[in-house]
């Protein structure tokens, strides 16, 4: 039940985002929709809610909370926007220079739900030079090719976070766990 | 009376020799006469013995006295009918099978063929 | 096998030369040569009458393809939708349980 | 102006050879996933073509249906047969 | 509507009366024209041959035996057979003109009726032979089904050769009914070319005859039982007899038919009248020198095409009945057609026939320019 | 044990509902923008068909059966037959478009030329929109549904 | 409508003029691609660049709702790529 | 009679099959036995207002049917000279005959395919895509519309495709179904382009429309080459042929029975597009060049018709498959009409020959109608030895005739009819195309005859080989087949001999107005667009 | 004032974001192997696309700023754009990296390969029904005469 | 003439498809061929519908000026669903034709039948 109204209130959201300006003069809701939209979203919605509710919440309903989805942004916004700004300047110089070291590399990065190692793996692919290339199902360990490895990082085993996905996980596990 | 004359409109519409420019044929007057002949050349048969031989010897099938075969190699195979003709027609087939290979290609081929052999006949003839 | 592509190369360009041929001769592109149908259909002023006419005011629908599908044509739509359904069924047959 | 109406010009003459070089190359590969790739692409581009082209409908549909069911459905056969088109 | 009930009466009356009128004078005449052939060859070849009664009594012998239906055999279509055939037989006699007179059902059956009916014997003696389920038989079947392909082709090119050149002339006029073949000769019409075609065709329908009738050279007096006679092996009693029968009639209908369509003279056309008389009394003279006139014109058409072919020739192989007919004699045949059709070419000047087709002129200029011709 | 990684698997399932009420919301602005009953059909059968690649066929198959989906399909069809035969029992004609110009359900006609997208207008077609969005969604899908599955699990025929 | 900044459309041609060089050079990609998964990933940069050609041609032609197609391209193009990394990664379907 | 009901019957005609065959999927939920009786009821529904249709044209004319359409609006628009906006169904005698062959065939096969398929999975989807294939027909017969004909084409295409593939676990079935498809999507795709390619020069999509307008410009050519070569393709002639024997021979037979209406429905689309399409220079005679493309055509068609009759017939002779066999004999059956229609084409715009012409185009209408008949109890009968025997290869088979009897009686008229032989419906439509095209070249004439006596021999073959000779041991347990196949068999057969025995009948109340509906279609300018005109002020939609 | 400040983050927001794309096209032709080319194809793309998307909803948000209704619909619809391209892309890097290190495609000049040998690389071809025979028909010519 | 450029691709697609369906061998090859005559045929027709400047047929929030032909998109969606379904059918067969076969080489498979 509860799956059933994340589900459906998600949608919705998606739903008025996408009717934005549908205003028309007869008929509107804040200036920004109309009234039939907001009826017809409403029934849409809870037909993909119903339809999409096993599939949309797995496990857990931890990211209902609207906390998590601030720090989320601000995790977007802040450090993985920085990230991804360096991860294209580092491969323009690669590009233009043809340096490239590759390598494919095991971290674990200790998180333990679905969301998360997703969110990281995803993160780490738009990345300083580095990218997903396979998960380990059980042990929730990445294989990551980099392509610049760095000697130093190759001591340990499983190679450390912190060349790789720099301060990332801390806030992942911040968000999804 | 109006309903007589309407069956006898349509008996007549159905009794119609169908006429081509240049000949006829009424198949209703060919079943009458076939009808009365069959029933003339009944009579005439019916003059003959009506008895029937049955359970014996002649009623074997007789192949020169050689023994008689099993049944289904006494019935003649499809593929030896028409044997003479096939025969004569032998590289007409030889032929006809090479065109039939089974190949959709040549399938969308031959429609190829034929619509170059028409778009010059037509496209550019006329 | 290597005469039967010969025979069918010579064909093929046949078929070639007038196709190339008469994309040469539509007319020339973004100019079509007659648009009444059409333009009846996306609407405008009627003069004598002093009405408007076209799929806005006769179907209600700002999306004109969409009028003419559903409306001016919907028939073939439903044709097409017929088609969808025959495929489904189609695949759905093909790939049944045979009975032992 | 004048550059706007050279530009969507340039556009309409390398979109086509776009797509007629991704339909050589579905047909001329001997590896299939590859050819569906290419269809893949071809359809892609057909569908920036009708895009470009004023029809944006047609552009939704293609992108749906051409560009990603039909993609599925040809590498699924794929799977089911075979991969490798055979030699001679 | 009165009219039209006595027309319907009087057709009527004409099938029952006609019918049972030409039966009876087809399987006579039949029977008898058998005998006199048989005699004639005798004669030929040196031999006193069997009296001309001969076949009646061979008739008469086989109604008395009695029937076999062989174990193999399937028994209602072996004993329809020979039914059909004979009913078969005797309905084309109605739409043949018999003794010069018009044919009792003109205007309801044509030549190419004729040509599908002449078909329904020769199959009902195949289907008879297949059905007796015996080896000999179904070769013997086959052998008259190959036959009856073989020869139907030259047979069909005589008939719409004449068809075509009737039409020419006549224009609008039901070309393939037999009463306008009957009235106006084929010989009318045609110029030296068109004359020499016709003979030519003359000359393949005869040829053709005996094929259709299953003698000589396509059956054998030594092995009958193996060649054309082969497939009626296992018949006897009442049923050959039928067999019999049939093929009495079809001999007066063969030869009927070349009558017809070749020498359709009349005596009353000779002696100058312009219509034939009513029937009376005093017409019987006329009417009675038609048929006898008929009648030999028959025997002549009948000695020339069987008698005379059967003692000259020896017999020919399956293929080579085939390759005969379809090789040697369909070109002979075409080069009748087209003799007959050149010596149209000459009449009709706006037409152009090349290999027949009849096109306009306003359709060729075009052709002449992808050929090069200016 | 088909399907692909946790990562796919996770990214997809997240997605899906968008696709899903992406395509809704195309089907239902049929008649205002770019889209319709064939093209949202289309997005949402594709956003099964990504399900269905991220999760195996076996998986997908054991949560909706190919036989309802063909049931849908013949309901949408029959819905979209019903509303053609709609202006036929009104006594006007197969297909009339006969809701636009009344006051019911998506009965407003807009003005000519007007660029507003006014939801309420375009008579019948908003609901043979859904008709054939049913019906493709259904139809799409059993098609890429039943040719994974066939050609994934093999049946002894003979 | 989009005349707020002047000369803006032609401006946004030009990119998408850029934007088409970068298509040919991931079509490049395509053709040349030895294996099966290089292809995949020029179609890949295609179909990226293609869905921001599509907004910025919508955006020179002065209409808004072209970016509905721009949209559906983004959600269905990884489908697509995922039909073929499934594939290439082996196992049933 | 004034049935209120009239003037939907077009869109009925259509809608029902469809519909029955959306419900079929629920019905089937419930019972089998429900559904079998659902189908035959719409069946018989659709033939039964097939049939009103049918006395409504063959009494008033013309019947247009417009889809969605505010009437008023229609005519205002016609009668203006302003574009035709709608889809429109104009049905005219041509296309409710051939409506009525689909129809009698389908309902044949329904009926048969009762006790024929019974033991086979799937037939819920098998009965489905069996209306469609009649629905998807009927609409290629009735549409006046281009788009829609290449649409309802598919669906025909389409809907036969999977169900000659319905025996799946033989792989030759599967095999000829691709064929099928492949040839079919070629053929439609073709299609498709020409109509796009007469859409790009005058903007219209109706039939009668473009025919008024159509200039013979090079594009037209091209298009009319498009179209032609494509359905007949679809139709199966010489040398395009060999998808046919495959797709008959390997297909249940009630399904085959439905296949030889679709492909009449493709002839039926080469008549429209020969006549009305490109037919607004066959009435006025000579009157410039454009003839000569008739003439032409014609010419083709004769020539293509000659080689299609002798090399079905000659092909026929040799096969020892049964299904296969008639499969070659129905296509020297096509050559036959295509034989009719192409001599009435080359010569109808020629003033001397006119009268021939007419007689010929009637003989191929007519042959339109015996050949479905005929064929079709012929692959009725076939079906039958094999639901009987499982048996296919006529080596195999032998004295059949005394466990199957009335089949054998069947299989006898059959025989008879598909031969030509004189009391059936052959020998009248035969006759009709001989004694007509003998005029054109005697030649065409004479190969005509020879054939049609080769197919004769080719039936008394099989005859021989399926249902003469010794008792096989192998059949002693072979029973009569079940009622349904019978009374399916039994119908078809009373059809034959009804028309065998009125030919006359038939020719003045179906085959003229047909032949005439096609002659006159393209008319003069504007002429059939003055038509529907009358039909709409007149009939009162 | 707000008008040019908005001009001059939009060109240059063009610029970048070109600029990214160009170089994504380049990086895929340079780089010599699957994995380096999706660096390039995946990151930049997504970059440059961010870029130039955000010039239109820049453009979007100051329509709506001047009262233009169109304007909203521009922005919050390149937004779901964006957004849709951020969360596909980089799994579909993933996934065609996966895909092609387990269809056998080795990283180029790899100076260490953890993932190598921990998944066994599948079997291409699966097994095969053995094919069905053709019956040949005995073509034996019994003589018929 | 330059102008007449998307004719020739579209004439190009179509041969190129019907190039595949008579010279390959391979079924899947020939699937993929008469896509490509399907692309063709359908971009022929949207060609057809574009007009020089237009914008496409929809009002809502239209910048105005005159439309691209709506019909030929009507005719090009319904085109495209046909073509997916026809496609969906050819590749099953193609899948059975597999396993019955053990190849997909358009000579190995029903070859001549006596």
């Amino acid at each position: 039940m509860i799956a059933f109204v994340i589900t459906t209130i998600v949608c919705f959201i998606t739903y008025l985002f996408l009717t934005t300006g549908s205003a028309t003069a007869d008929s509107d809701i804040l200036g920004l929709w109309s009234q039939y939209e907001i009826i017809f979203g409403v029934v849409l919605s809870v037909i993909s809610g119903v339809i999409a509710r096993t599939i949309f919440v797995k496990e857990s309903k931890r990211m209902a909370n609207p906390a998590k989805w601030f720090i989320f942004l601000g995790y977007l916004v802040g450090p993985f926007f920085i990230g991804m700004a360096k991860a294209n300047f580092d491969v323009a110089y690669r590009v233009i220079t043809g340096k490239i070291n590759p390598g494919i590399v095991r971290i674990s990065p200790d998180l333990k739900t679905d969301l998360g190692i997703t969110m990281l793996a995803n993160s780490i692919t738009l990345t300083p030079g580095t990218l997903t290339v396979d998960i380990d199902e059980n042990k929730n360990d990445l294989y990551i090719h980099w392509i610049n490895v760095k000697k130093e990082a190759l001591e340990k085993k499983p190679v450390d976070c912190k060349y790789i996905c720099g301060s990332f996980p801390k806030w992942i596990r911040r968000i999804a766990e | 009376m109006l309903l007589f004359i309407a069956i006898l409109d349509t008996f007549k519409l159905l009794l119609k020799t169908l006429s081509t420019n240049s000949g006829f044929w009424n198949p209703l007057v060919w079943c009458s006469v076939i009808v009365i002949a069959f029933l003339i050349v009944y009579s005439i048969r019916s003059f003959g013995n009506k008895e029937y031989k049955k359970d014996n010897e002649q009623v074997k099938t007789f192949l020169s006295g050689n023994p008689e075969y099993e049944k289904e190699q006494m019935h003649v195979k499809s593929s030896n009918v028409y044997w003479g003709f096939t025969e004569t027609l032998k590289w007409v087939y030889n032929l006809l099978n090479k065109m039939h290979t089974g190949n959709v290609s040549d399938y969308v081929l031959w429609f190829v063929v034929t619509m170059a052999i028409f778009f010059i006949l037509i496209g550019v003839m006329i | 096998m290597s005469m039967r592509n010969a025979v069918a190369a010579i064909f093929f360009a046949i078929v070639c030369v007038f196709f190339v041929f008469s994309a040469l001769m539509i007319h020339s592109f973004g100019v079509p040569d007659a648009t009444d149908m059409d333009d009846r259909i996306i609407g405008g002023f009627d003069m004598e009458n002093n009405t408007y006419y076209g799929a806005q005011n006769e179907t209600g629908a700002n999306n004109v393809v969409t009028s003419v599908v559903f409306d001016y044509r919907g028939f073939d739509t439903l044709g097409e939708a017929t088609i969808l359904f025959t495929a489904v069924a189609g695949v759905v047959l093909v790939f049944r349980r045979l009975k032992k | 102006m004048i550059l706007d109406l050279d530009l969507v010009q340039i556009i309409h003459i390398v979109l086509p050879i776009l797509i007629v070089v991704a339909s050589i190359l579905a047909v001329v590969l001997k590896d299939l996933l590859a050819a569906a790739i290419a269809v893949a692409a071809m359809s892609l581009l057909l569908s920036l073509e009708f895009y470009i082209l004023q029809a944006p409908d047609v552009a939704i549909a293609e992108a749906g249906i051409g560009a990603c069911l039909t993609t599925a459905i040809l590498i699924i056969a794929i799977r089911g047969t075979k991969r490798m088109e055979e030699d001679a | 509507m009165e009219q039209y009930i006595i027309d319907l009466l009087t057709t009527g009356a004409i099938v029952l009366f006609g019918t049972i009128g030409l039966a009876l004078f087809g399987i006579f005449f039949g029977l008898l024209y058998k005998g006199v052939d048989r005699k004639l060859s005798a004669h030929m070849q040196g031999r006193i041959g069997p009296p001309i009664r001969q076949p009646f009594r061979d008739v008469s012998k086989l109604f008395v035996k009695e029937n076999i239906i062989p174990e193999n055999a399937i028994p209602w279509i072996f004993n329809l057979a020979p039914l059909a055939g004979l009913i078969a037989t005797i309905s084309i006699l109605l739409y043949i003109p018999i003794g010069g007179f018009e044919p009792l059902l003109s205007s309801k059956g044509d030549l190419i009726l004729i040509l599908y009916l002449l078909i329904i014997p020769s199959l009902a003696m195949v289907t008879g032979g297949f059905s007796s389920g015996s080896p000999y038989a179904t070769v013997g079947a086959q052998r008259e089904m190959v036959t009856m392909i073989a020869y139907e082709f030259p047979l069909a090119i005589i008939i719409i050769a004449i068809a075509w050149k009737l039409s020419i002339n006549l224009q609008n006029t039901n070309v393939f009914a037999l009463s306008t073949i009957t009235a106006t000769p084929i010989w009318n019409f045609v110029g030296p070319l068109g004359f020499l075609g016709c003979l030519v065709l003359l000359f393949v329908l005869v040829v053709v005859t005996p094929a259709e009738l299953s003698k000589i050279p396509f059956d054998s007096p030594e092995a009958e039982t193996e060649l054309a006679g082969g497939l009626l092996a296992e018949y006897s009693g009442r049923n050959l007899a039928m067999f019999y029968l049939t093929d009495g009639v079809k001999t007066v209908v063969m030869a009927s038919i070349i009558v017809a369509l070749f020498f359709p003279f009349n005596i009353w056309r000779m002696i100058g009248l312009d219509a034939l008389p009513a029937i009376s009394l005093e017409a019987i003279p006329i009417y009675t020198a038609e048929i006898i006139f008929f009648l030999i014109k028959v025997l002549l058409v009948i000695l020339f095409s069987l008698t005379l072919i059967r003692v000259s020739v020896a017999r020919l192989k399956i293929d080579q009945i085939v390759y005969t007919y379809w090789v040697p004699l369909t070109l002979l045949a075409l080069v009748g057609l087209i003799c007959i059709m050149w010596d149209g070419w000459t009449m009709e000047g706006h037409i152009i026939n090349i290999f027949g087709f009849k096109i306009q002129w306003s359709a060729w200029p075009s052709m002449f320019k992808l050929l090069g011709i200016p | 044990m088909s399907g692909m990684s946790k990562i796919v698997k996770t990214i997809s399932s997240i997605t899906f509902p968008f696709v899903f009420i992406y395509g809704l919301y195309v089907i239902a602005h049929g008649h205002l923008t770019p889209g319709g009953g064939f093209q949202g059909g289309a997005i949402v059968a594709s956003g099964c068909a990504m399900i269905l690649v991220a999760y195996g066929s076996v998986w997908t198959m054991g949560k909706i059966k190919e036989k309802n989906l063909s049931i849908l399909e013949s309901l949408g069809g029959f819905c979209f037959i019903l509303l053609a035969f709609l202006g036929l029992g009104f006594g006007t004609g197969f297909f009339n478009n006969l809701f636009v110009g009344n006051e019911f359900l998506f009965g407003e006609t807009p003005k000519f030329n007007s660029v507003a997208a006014n939801f309420n207008t375009a008579g019948v077609i908003p609901l043979m929109n859904f008709a054939v969005g049913l019906k493709v969604i259904a139809g799409l899908f059993a098609i890429v549904l039943v040719m994974a599955y066939a050609s994934s699990i093999r049946e002894d025929e003979k | 409508m989009i005349e707020v900044i002047e000369g803006l459309d032609t401006l946004y041609l030009v990119v998408l003029g850029m934007l088409f060089l970068s298509v040919v050079m991931a079509m490049i990609r395509v053709i040349l691609g030895p294996t099966a998964p290089d292809r995949a990933v020029g179609l890949d940069t295609i179909n990226t660049i293609v869905i921001v050609s599509m907004i910025i041609f919508g955006i020179a032609k002065g209409s808004v709702i072209y970016i509905d197609v721009a949209i559906v391209y983004a959600l269905l193009s990884f489908i697509s790529i995922l039909f073929i990394a499934k594939y290439l990664e082996g196992g049933e379907f | 009679m004034n049935l209120p009901t009239f003037e939907f019957t077009p869109a009925l005609v259509v809608a029902i099959p469809l519909l029955g065959a959306f419900l079929t999927p629920l019905v089937s939920r419930i019972n089998d036995k429900l559904r079998n009786i659902f189908v035959i009821i719409i069946m018989g529904l659709t033939g039964f207002f097939v049939f009103l249709l049918a006395y409504d044209v063959l009494a008033k004319g013309i019947k247009v049917y417009v889809f969605g359409a505010n009437t008023a609006d229609t005519i205002q628009s016609l009668e203006n000279g302003l574009p035709l906006l709608r889809i429109l169904f104009e049905v005219d005698a041509m296309s409710v005959l051939m409506a009525g062959i689909s129809v009698i065939l389908g309902f044949v096969a329904v009926i048969y395919s009762w006790s024929f398929m019974k033991e086979n999975t799937g037939l819920d989807k098998y009965y489905t895509l069996f209306l469609l294939m009649i629905a998807g027909m009927l609409g290629m017969e009735l549409t006046g519309d281009m788009f829609n004909f290449f649409v309802f084409l598919e669906i025909t295409s389409i809907a036969s495709c999977a169900l000659i593939a319905f025996w799946t676990n033989k792989g030759k079935a599967v095999d000829a179904a691709f064929k099928y498809i492949v040839i079919s999507a070629i053929g439609a795709l073709f299609i498709l382009f020409a109509v796009a390619l007469l859409y790009s020069q005058y903007n219209a999509l109706n039939i009668a429309v473009l025919g008024s307008m159509i200039q013979y410009t090079f594009l037209d050519k091209i298009a009319l080459i498009l179209l032609i070569v494509a359905l007949l393709m679809k139709a199966g002639i010489v040398p395009m042929h060999m998808w046919l024997p495959d797709a008959y021979s390997r297909a249940p037979s009630s399904v085959t029975v439905a296949l030889i209406g679709a492909t009449l429905a493709s002839l039926y689309g080469v008549l429209r597009v020969c006549f009305t399409l490109y037919g607004n220079s066959l009435s006025n005679i000579c009157n410039n060049l454009n003839i000569n493309v008739h003439s032409m055509l014609g010419t083709l068609l004769i020539l293509l018709a000659i080689i299609t009759i002798i090399l079905g017939v000659i092909m026929a002779l040799r096969q020892i498959n049964f299904k296969r066999l008639i499969a070659f004999a129905a296509i020297a059956e096509l050559g036959y009409m295509f034989l009719g229609i192409g001599t009435g084409l080359t010569v109808l715009g020629n003033p001397e020959l006119a009268v021939y012409g007419m007689t010929a185009l009637k003989g191929g209408i007519f042959h339109i109608i015996n050949d479905a008949l005929d064929v079709g109890l012929l692959f009725l009968v076939a079906g039958a030895i094999y639901y009987a025997t499982r048996e296919n290869s006529l080596n195999r088979m032998g004295g059949l005739a005394r466990n199957l009897k009335y089949t054998t009686v069947f299989f006898l008229i059959g025989l008879l009819a598909v031969s030509g032989m004189p009391p059936m419906n052959g020998f009248a439509s035969k006759i009709l195309i001989y004694e007509s095209t003998y005029q054109l070249s005697p030649i065409l004439s004479i190969i005509a005859i020879l054939c049609s006596i080769l197919l004769l021999a080719v039936f008394v073959k099989v005859f021989y080989s399926a249902f003469m000779g010794p008792a096989q041991p192998k059949f002693k347990d072979v029973k009569e087949v079940p009622k349904s196949m019978l009374i399916a068999m039994g119908i078809i057969t009373c059809i034959i001999i009804f028309i065998g025995l009125f030919p006359q009948f038939v020719i003045n109340t179906v085959v003229t107005p047909a032949a005439e509906a096609l002659v006159n279609f393209g008319g003069e300018k504007g002429f059939y667009i003055n038509e529907i005109i009358e039909s709409f002020t007149l009939g009162g939609v | 004032m707000i008008s040019e400040i908005f001009e001059i983050v939009i060109y240059i927001f063009l610029a970048i974001g070109v600029f990214f794309n160009l170089l994504a096209g380049i990086g895929l032709l340079r780089f010599p192997d699957v994995y380096t080319r999706l660096h390039a194809g995946t990151k930049c793309t997504t970059f440059g696309s961010i870029f130039l998307i955000g010039s239109v909803i820049l453009l979007g948000l100051r329509m709506w700023w001047n009262n233009d209704a169109d304007g909203s619909i521009l922005a919050i619809h390149s937004i779901v754009a964006l957004v849709a391209i951020l969360v596909t892309n980089p799994t579909g890097a993933h996934a065609l990296a996966r895909a092609a290190h387990r269809s056998g495609v080795e990283p180029y000049g790899a100076v260490v390969d953890d993932l190598k040998g921990t998944i066994k690389p599948k079997a291409e071809s699966k097994p095969k029904k053995k094919p069905v025979k053709k019956k040949k028909t005995s073509t034996k010519k019994e003589e018929g005469k | 003439m330059i102008y007449n450029i998307p004719y020739i691709a579209v004439a190009a697609l179509i041969l190129i498809g019907l190039y595949a369906v008579v010279f390959k061998r391979n079924l899947i090859k020939m699937v993929i061929g008469i896509t490509l005559i399907e692309s063709g045929v359908n971009l022929f027709l949207i060609t057809l519908g574009y007009r020089e400047g237009s914008i496409a047929p929809i009002y809502t929030s239209s910048p105005g000026g005159i439309m691209a032909l709506p019909v030929p998109q009507a005719l090009t969606l319904t085109s495209i669903v046909i073509g997916v379904a026809v496609l969906a059918l050819m590749l099953s067969l193609v899948i059975h034709i597999y396993r019955h076969y053990g190849t997909l080489d358009a000579r190995k498979i029903g070859g001549n039948e006596e």
